[in-house]
């Protein structure tokens, strides 16, 4: 049998349960400031919250828009499994995840991350963490449209060793 | 009411040639053609599917290298067992945020 | 004549000049989206809010509320520093600062530090440093007032070294 | 209209005796019981006006060693002079964010 995802944490995490809707996918505009409130708590101090937005221009190339695609069923399992493991893992006192799918104009946001803790290190460090989690192996892709219209899928890297043996 | 038997009730569920459904997305879903592919599968593991998709269209060959296999809901290495049923999807690297 | 302020950029800085207000002190709650808004751009696909706020429970110690007094006028002058300084250091595309001043019950925040860059680590990293420098050495102080109404001014540390010489 | 001199007037900026104003914040203003004293000031450093502050009041020692002095808006060290009418401030341990 395949092994659990190398990202999630795997069955009982000593943290909360996730709750239900914390990590998820929109097809519109996400609302950053919904998502903070979401984590705020009486017990935390630090609260962070990441952006990614689509950015106009990278080097001398202009990018138009971005277009996110998901293995939605894996992907959210994916998150709330990281979501369990930063709570657990930093002593958060509140964490979400939400990614945008579908067409994002430069400014807009694709993604927000937000955490709180007792303390503003804990905070800060959970929520890049997760970040990299994502970016690094959740399934969800990006294509790239240029000014002209052209557009590519954004294949980095190499996931081939990344998953368990039988 | 009883009902009559069909192909499906009288071949046992690992039966050769049950076909195994593949789902592919983004970059590599391009190359195929197509989202979701059936192939005929007499069993094996992540490497036999790995093989047997490189045979049958070698343009996937260079993504399929850095690609990771994905069944029922769990990244899986080359040695790993394919069940009949199970749901399979190709995941190239990743790049969301 | 006395050396400026160890923390604030002196003159030229090489980035952007701060925009009015960018910096600034309100006596009411923070509005974190319209800081976080403030400093989107075309450019940046990273974007880091940080809101502090008071927490309820410290150990076993119960706050009720924090309540906080400036030295306005030196304050607004080095937090312009410092945001300069943070615009050059880590490339930023946006940057603000607003800490709120009198009684900010738990939950609610004190502080809002948001920083926009093109890449994400710019923009952690720019806001992490700009709260740890407020912390260090920004003339603004807290009043703790525990659950049976003792109010106590922290002063922890020591800033008798910060000076420069004459 | 011409208007009657005043002493401020007679007075050259540097005579002796000019007053010096210092702001207090948070516990130093509660020791010292005001926000602002207006202190007797024959001219000296930042470490003239540290001795000046504790000889007057005690009670503000160990604060006091703990803290800096702003002087015209910059974080002085004890060896720089105190301008008159500049613009001074106690400065305790800061605590924000």
């Amino acid at each position: 049998m395949p092994a659990p995802l190398p990202t999630a944490s795997s069955s009982a995490a000593p943290g909360p349960c996730p709750d239900a809707g914390a990590c998820r996918f929109v097809h519109g505009p996400i609302d950053g400031a919904a998502i903070l409130a979401a984590v705020a708590a009486p017990a935390a101090g630090g609260n962070v919250l990441f952006l990614g937005t689509t950015r106009g221009v990278t080097a001398d190339v202009t990018t138009r828009s971005l277009d996110y695609e998901a293995h939605e069923k894996v992907a959210v399992v994916m998150l709330d499994g990281l979501r369990a493991e930063a709570l657990a893992r930093f002593g958060l006192c509140g964490c979400a995840i939400v990614h945008r799918l579908g067409r994002v104009v430069v400014g807009e946001a694709s993604i927000a991350i937000a955490a709180s803790a007792p303390h503003r290190r804990e905070a800060f460090a959970a929520t890049e963490w997760l970040l990299e989690q994502v970016k690094a192996a959740v399934p969800i892709w990006k294509c790239e449209e240029d000014g002209e219209g052209r557009r590519t899928w954004v294949h980095p890297g190499d996931l081939r060793g990344i998953g368990a043996r039988g | 009411m009883s009902s009559v038997p069909t192909t499906a009730d009288r071949l046992p569920p690992s039966a050769a040639g049950s076909p195994l459904a593949v789902i592919f997305f983004a970059g590599m879903a391009e190359i195929v053609g197509a989202r979701r592919l059936e192939l005929p599968w007499e069993g094996g593991t992540v490497a036999d599917l790995r093989r047997e998709l490189e045979a049958g269209r070698p343009a996937l060959g260079p993504l399929l290298a850095r690609s990771a296999v994905c069944v029922a809901g769990r990244y899986a290495a080359d040695n790993v067992t394919i069940a009949v049923g199970a749901e399979v999807a190709l995941i190239p690297p990743v790049s969301g945020g």
